[in-house]
């Protein structure tokens, strides 16, 4: 039994999202995207943990360690397609990718 | 002989087969086209002196050859039924046809088409046939369409020319107008007395229906919309002067003698259902003395020989009209007959002068013919004489019965009878003025005579023969209507009747011969001119249909041609695509837009549920 | 039995021609005309020899076929052939020869493939002529769109996308309306009675509210007068008759058009009686208006083949007149006018198609005068032109004159409004002649005339429209049981208001 | 104040910090480092709020394996002085406006909701045993199918990571 609220985890972890949204939408450096994408499935993992914390279940960690799975597997992915695209575009911006428009 | 009936129409329309099947030379196309005829003429003299050789109440006769169609209670049977009334029209058709088409054989030698116009003609005669024996109004409407399908393909022989072909479908479009009033009408008899058979119809409407009732007012008027159209009344008489577009032979045939006959046929044939509704029956009389007195100023002023021919057609079917609608049956089929000779008869000799020199139409550019052409004027004079009805001439016995009947009608006979005699001093006037100008004065033509054989001359010795004698004949047809009672006329009408025709010719003599200044002088001033110009267009109806009806729905076509219905549907698909455009603006294939739209969607959405 | 081969023979024909094609063993069309002449002889000799009719429900058939299909659902695989059935089948196969004499030399690529979807398309309309399951009768008539689809898509003209897609989506959008209606049938069937069925005889006595049957005669409705087509669901049909390649258009006037009457008269009418009978006066305006309405857009247009596809909207009109007029003249008339609107567009159309062979082009301004070169092709068309605007003594004249005579019973200003129509049809009709055959000739070089095998073509459809013009009783008698349920329809007697 | 209850708080801080930095740095290598303490940060207050197997794989797997290539593949782009000239011109002050607003209502809207609810204080320790048994247990299909997801993830990163050769298309010379 530990007194740390709960909803200051959450709080946290919201915060941490919404940083890491800013930066998937701000950023226009392909790195530096992927790193937000990381901030931001690591704040998920934060609110599942706590949740899981609170109510004494293992599940918060379960699922936790499932984003971590799916973080690894696309930032695997995501830093192979990086390397690819700087070996055809010369370039990390994000912008210049933008064929499959409408 | 009388059950070799059904081989009448069936002759012409086999020659009809055999023209359009195989590929005939000249020759062969000639005789199969006049034999044709010739035969069914034949066959049609056999029969009518048989039929007439009967006790006059046994002069009719019925063959039925199949159902043609039934359903429910309506049965359509293909029979034929021949009476006094048919016999006296088969015998006009296939003899004044008979002529004509020997008279074709000449007319016609030089022309490329030379098969084809018989094949069409033997078809009209079929159809014509078809039409006044039809036993009952299906058979009679088949005949009826018949002969506008011939009509619309002879007035359009020579198709090289689009004029022609609009005079075609004009013709066949007007009278359409009133065959659609027609089948109107017979869906109405039909509706109500449960036949179209010609004699039980009668005999159904004498039993169910009250004279001057609602009913056969309405039934006869629908009926005298298809005969109006036929026989080129007012108002729909304007395709006729245009159907002269045709080679003459037709015009004589079909323009004069024949089709627009039928009209009359048919009011003649349901004549009982006319006496149903006296309504009817005077606007039929008024239709027709207003027709005889407007077309009879119009032809004063043509200038086509053909087309003064045909406004004079109109007029003498109008005095049939008025006879019909006075009651005066016999006088009307008696005029019909009469007028069919005659104007057969002038239509002929008029194409005899056009063939003689070259293609030429305008009387203006014609005269001095008389030496030239004596075959042609003295048929040219016989048949004017007979038009404008001077004594001893066919048509002075059937128009005087026609004029005394008008006058001793109780229903403003006098009017009509007055309008009758007006028509007549105009028919000595225009016809006069006709021959004054072909045929005297000097010559201004080059004439050349070879092409006028005999075959084109025996016809017109013939059909002067029966200009002249064809009032004698008395029509037997006492037991195919009721007996007209027989009206005191009196001295004073009787001879201004006879004066009236002298009157016309007289005036005509001033005018176009003694003095012809005068009538440049008349035309000179402007009342005179505006009067003759709208005389000329025939009473300006032309123009106002063109104004009333064609040019509306011509601008309806134009402007509607792709559709207005499929603009909606257009409307619908653009829309879809202006939607599609719209949304495919969002993908613009940037990452942060989508993560964007997607935070923008998320705020939105926890919002809703927040404030909800 | 025969009726699964009647389907089976063009449906394997079909799969034959592609594989003759595909081996280069043998011309497709060859195959074709052998399977439907084989076909034809099939449904004559059946005719001739069948047995005493066997009744259902209170109605004749010649012949029928039941077997399971989906028994959980009440889905059967039902064929019938009455007199009716049988008459457009007849039609339908006699039609298919034309369409492949027809289209003989037009197409030149993927032969294989053009005559499997012919056949299929045959099937098809067979099948919709004979199913009496209405889940087998949606599922032909969803067969026989299409290979239409591709006959147009494919083998068409300049446009032909755009045709096809159209026709696509009409056809479509409305067949699933029927879908729709077919299955709240058979649900609101299954409420009142617990039976779960497709069967045509179940459901003709199904009781239903009179607002839920309402609304299911519309969804038929529409779905088959978009296919007839009424006005105004007709825009589809001139730009794929337009576009489509001559076997196309003949299929498609002569045929395909009639599956939609034929739809009105053995299921909309007959399983809705009430809500037809209520319905009745706003169809017969629908059809006034078609004949009127097409009459005068056939006249406007310079595309022969618009022109002939407009008259075919006209002469539908008077389909849906006779249909609806609720009385047996009318039907038969109806039915009459179907058949002979079948001889005379196609026979137009298979003529757009050849002059189109010849000069490359179906703008009538460009043509003119070819009567000089082409005679005998000019009087054949002269004479569908004048079986086309109802020349009596002609199939369309027997068609139109029952048909306005039973409306006239019905209705008698819609009909008068109908007759207008009798005035625009020499209209069209005739400028048609003046503008290809009359005038001046415009082309450089003469057209060749009328071929052997066009000849003898033409001759087999003069025969019928004369047949059908002169002694049309024969056929009226073996349609005659067929329009039993038709008359079902009764009317408030509006001609009183003109009785004595 | 407790000792957890401070060390719970200064993570925090440090955590939001360093975050903030990651997303705002010009310099990648820097940013990756901030991020890095960022998540051993978010470490530290998994084992304070009792899951320590959390912890554990936080710092292994996150700060250790997932940051090593980020290390990886920044070194191989060779992201020299240029791509900080590049980034600064690319972090225009005027684009963050949008973003910044979207984030901060959603943040807004996020901390209303977290708000509402009735507060929540305590934490329940959660061994790792406790973590092994339901991860084998019930989840065993979702272990399976991350097992597959990061073949996949290996699989894709190998066929994606190979070298551009010279018939690939969409190559800019």
């Amino acid at each position: 039994m530990i007194a740390i609220p709960v909803e200051h985890c959450l709080l946290l972890s919201v915060m941490l999202f919404c940083l890491g949204l800013l930066g998937v939408l701000v950023r226009r450096n392909i790195i530096f995207v992927l790193m937000s994408m990381e901030i931001m499935l690591n704040a998920i993992g934060l609110a599942f943990v706590s949740g899981g914390a609170r109510w004494g279940q293992a599940d918060g960690q379960v699922m936790f360690l499932l984003v971590i799975t799916l973080a690894a597997a696309e930032v695997a992915i995501g830093l192979a397609l990086v390397l690819q695209l700087y070996q055809r575009y010369r370039t990390l911006d994000i912008e210049t990718i933008s064929k499959m428009k409408g | 002989m009388l059950e070799f009936l059904w081989l009448v129409p069936l002759l012409p329309l086999l020659g009809f087969l055999l023209l359009v099947l195989l590929p005939l030379t000249k020759r062969a196309a000639a005789i199969v086209g006049v034999g044709s005829v010739g035969a069914a003429a034949l066959l049609t003299l056999l029969i009518v002196v048989e039929l007439f050789g009967l006790s006059s109440d046994a002069q009719v006769f019925r063959q039925i050859y199949w159902t043609w169609m039934q359903a429910e209670n309506f049965t359509a049977q293909f029979a034929f039924y021949l009476d006094p009334l048919a016999a006296v029209m088969m015998a006009i058709i296939t003899g004044v046809g008979f002529l004509i088409h020997l008279y074709s054989v000449g007319y016609m030698d030089e022309d490329p088409g030379f098969a084809r116009f018989f094949a069409y003609m033997n078809l009209f005669i079929a159809a014509m046939l078809v039409l006044v024996l039809g036993d009952n109004l299906v058979v009679l409407y088949l005949g009826w369409e018949g002969v506008g399908l011939c009509s619309y393909l002879l007035i359009g022989f020579w198709y090289d020319s689009h004029a022609n072909g609009y005079a075609a479908r004009k013709a066949f479009v007007v009278t359409r107008v009133g065959d659609a009033l027609m089948a109107l009408g017979m869906f109405l008899l039909f509706l109500h007395l449960d036949t179209l058979d010609i004699q039980q119809l009668m005999a159904n409407a004498n039993d169910q229906w009250q004279t001057g009732s609602s009913l056969p007012t309405i039934a006869a008027a629908l009926l005298l919309g298809g005969a109006l159209g036929k026989s080129a009344q007012i108002p729909l008489q304007t395709w006729l002067p245009d159907a002269m577009a045709g080679p003459t032979p037709i015009s004589a045939l079909i323009h004069a003698a024949t089709m627009v006959t039928a009209g009359v046929y048919l009011i003649a044939r349901t004549h009982e259902l006319f006496l149903l509704a006296p309504d009817i029956m005077f606007l039929v009389a008024l239709i027709g003395a207003t027709t005889l007195f407007i077309s009879g100023f119009t032809a004063l002023v043509q200038t086509d020989i053909k087309r003064i021919l045909a406004f004079s057609t109109i007029s003498q079917l109008g005095y049939m009209f008025l006879a019909l609608g006075v009651g005066a049956w016999s006088a009307a089929i008696f005029h019909l007959m009469t007028h069919a000779f005659f104007k057969a008869l002038l239509f002929l000799a008029a194409g005899a002068v056009i063939l003689c020199v070259h293609h030429e139409q305008d009387i203006f550019k014609m005269g001095g013919l008389r030496k030239r052409l004596p075959v042609s004027f003295w048929s040219f004079m016989i048949g004017g004489l007979a038009l404008v009805a001077v004594p001893l001439t066919s048509g002075y016995y059937s128009k005087h019965e026609i004029l005394f009947a008008a006058a001793g009608n109780e229903n403003s006979g006098q009017l009509l009878w007055l309008l009758g005699v007006l028509g007549a001093v105009m028919t000595g006037l225009y016809t006069f003025r006709l021959i004054f100008t072909v045929f005297f004065g000097e010559e201004n033509t080059r004439v050349h005579e070879s092409t006028v054989g005999l075959v084109v001359k025996l016809p017109l010795v013939v059909l002067c023969l029966l200009s002249i004698v064809g009032g004698w004949f008395v029509l037997p047809l006492d037991h195919v209507f009721p007996a007209s009672e027989e009206q005191a006329i009196s001295g004073i009408t009787s001879l201004v009747t006879d004066v009236a025709p002298f009157v016309g010719i007289f005036i005509a003599y001033l005018v176009f011969h003694q003095n012809k200044a005068l009538a440049d002088a008349v035309v000179a001033h402007t009342p005179g001119r505006l009067l003759q110009r709208f005389w000329f267009s025939g009473w300006g109806f032309d123009w106002l249909y063109q104004k009333i009806l064609v040019n509306p729905f011509m601008l309806f076509v134009r402007i509607n041609k792709n559709d207005i219905v499929d603009s909606f549907y257009r409307l619908a698909a653009w829309l879809m695509r202006l939607i599609h455009r719209l949304f495919g603006l969002t993908q613009t294939g940037r990452m942060q837009w989508y993560v964007g739209s997607i935070a923008l969607g998320v705020v939105l959405i926890v919002g809703a549920g927040i404030f909800s | 039995m025969i009726l699964a081969w009647l389907l089976l023979i063009p449906f394997i024909g079909g799969l034959v021609a592609w594989l003759a094609d595909r081996k280069k063993l043998v011309d497709p069309a060859l195959v074709t005309l052998a399977t439907l002449l084989l076909d034809l002889l099939i449904v004559i000799g059946f005719y001739f020899t069948r047995d005493a009719p066997i009744e259902i429900s209170g109605q004749q058939w010649m012949a029928v076929l039941e077997l399971a299909w989906i028994p959980r659902f009440g889905i059967g695989f039902v064929l019938a052939l009455d007199g009716l059935g049988l008459l457009m089948v007849l039609l339908t196969l006699f039609l298919g020869v034309v369409a492949v004499l027809s289209s003989w030399q037009e197409i030149n690529h993927r032969k294989g493939f053009f005559y499997f979807n012919i056949l299929w398309t045959m099937s098809g309309v067979i099948g919709v002529f004979t199913s009496l399951d209405l889940f087998l009768f949606f599922f032909f008539w969803e067969v026989m769109l299409i290979p239409m689809y591709f006959i147009i898509g494919v083998f068409g003209h300049e446009n032909r996308i755009y045709a096809a897609i159209k026709f696509f989506i009409f056809t479509q959008a409305s067949g699933l309306l029927m879908l729709l209606a077919i299955i709240a049938l058979v649900y609101f069937h299954h409420q009142s009675s617990g039976v779960v069925t497709f069967n045509y005889f179940e459901l003709l006595g199904a009781e239903l509210s009179a607002s839920v049957a309402y609304w299911l005669m519309l969804g038929f409705f529409i779905a088959f007068i978009t296919k007839l087509p009424g006005v105004p669901l007709h825009t589809w049909l001139p730009d794929a008759h337009t576009q489509a390649p001559t076997a196309g258009s003949v299929i498609l006037a002569g045929v395909l058009l009639k599956t939609g009457a034929y739809g009105l008269i053995r299921f909309a009418v007959p399983l809705f009686p009430e809500a037809s009978a209520e319905f009745a006066p706003v169809a017969m305006s629908l059809g006034a208006v078609s004949i009127i309405y097409a009459a005068a857009m056939a006249f406007a247009q310079t595309d022969i083949k618009r022109l002939i596809a407009y008259t075919s909207v006209s002469h539908m009109g008077f389909v849906l007149l006779g249909v609806y007029a609720g009385n047996e003249t009318a039907a038969r008339g109806a039915v009459m006018t179907m058949l002979a609107h079948g001889m005379t567009s196609a026979a137009l159309f298979a003529f757009a198609g050849a002059i189109g062979q010849r000069i490359h082009t179906r703008d009538m301004r460009q043509m003119g005068g070819f009567w000089r070169s082409a005679p005998r092709m000019g009087a054949i068309v002269l004479f569908f032109s004048v079986a086309a605007l109802g020349m009596p003594g002609l199939a369309n004249f027997v068609g139109e004159f029952l048909v306005l005579l039973g409306a006239f019973k019905a209705n008698m200003l819609l009909t008068c409004i109908a007759a207008i129509g009798l005035i625009l049809a020499p209209v069209y009709s005739l400028i048609v002649i003046q503008r290809i055959f009359h005038g001046k000739r415009l082309v450089e070089k003469p057209i060749p005339d009328v071929t052997t095998r066009e000849t003898v073509m033409m001759l087999m459809m003069i025969v019928v429209t004369v047949g059908l013009g002169v002694f049309p009783q024969p056929v009226m008698e073996l349609m005659a049981s067929s329009l039993d349920l038709l008359p079902v329809v009764a009317f408030n007697d509006e001609a009183g208001m003109v009785s004595q | 104040m407790s000792l957890e209850l401070f060390l719970f708080y200064l993570a925090s801080a440090v955590a939001v910090f360093a975050t903030l930095r990651t997303i705002t740095c010009l310099n990648a290598a820097h940013a990756l480092l901030y991020l890095i303490s960022s998540l051993l940060s978010i470490a530290v207050i998994f084992y304070l709020i009792g899951a320590p197997f959390a912890a554990t794989l936080e710092v292994i797997v996150y700060a250790g394996a997932i940051m090593v290539l980020f290390v990886f593949v920044i070194m191989m782009l060779n992201m020299g002085k240029q791509t900080v000239e590049q980034e600064r011109s690319w972090l225009n002050p005027v684009i963050w406006i949008g973003p910044g607003i979207i984030c901060t209502v959603l943040l807004a809207e996020l901390v209303t909701l977290l708000v509402q609810k009735e507060r929540l204080l305590e934490t329940v320790i959660v061994t790792p045993k406790e973590v092994g048994i339901s991860l084998f247990g019930p989840y065993l299909l979702a272990v399976e199918l991350a097992s597959m997801l990061l073949l996949a993830g290996l699989v894709g990163a190998y066929h994606l990571g190979r070298p551009l050769t010279q018939k690939q298309p969409g190559s800019i010379k």
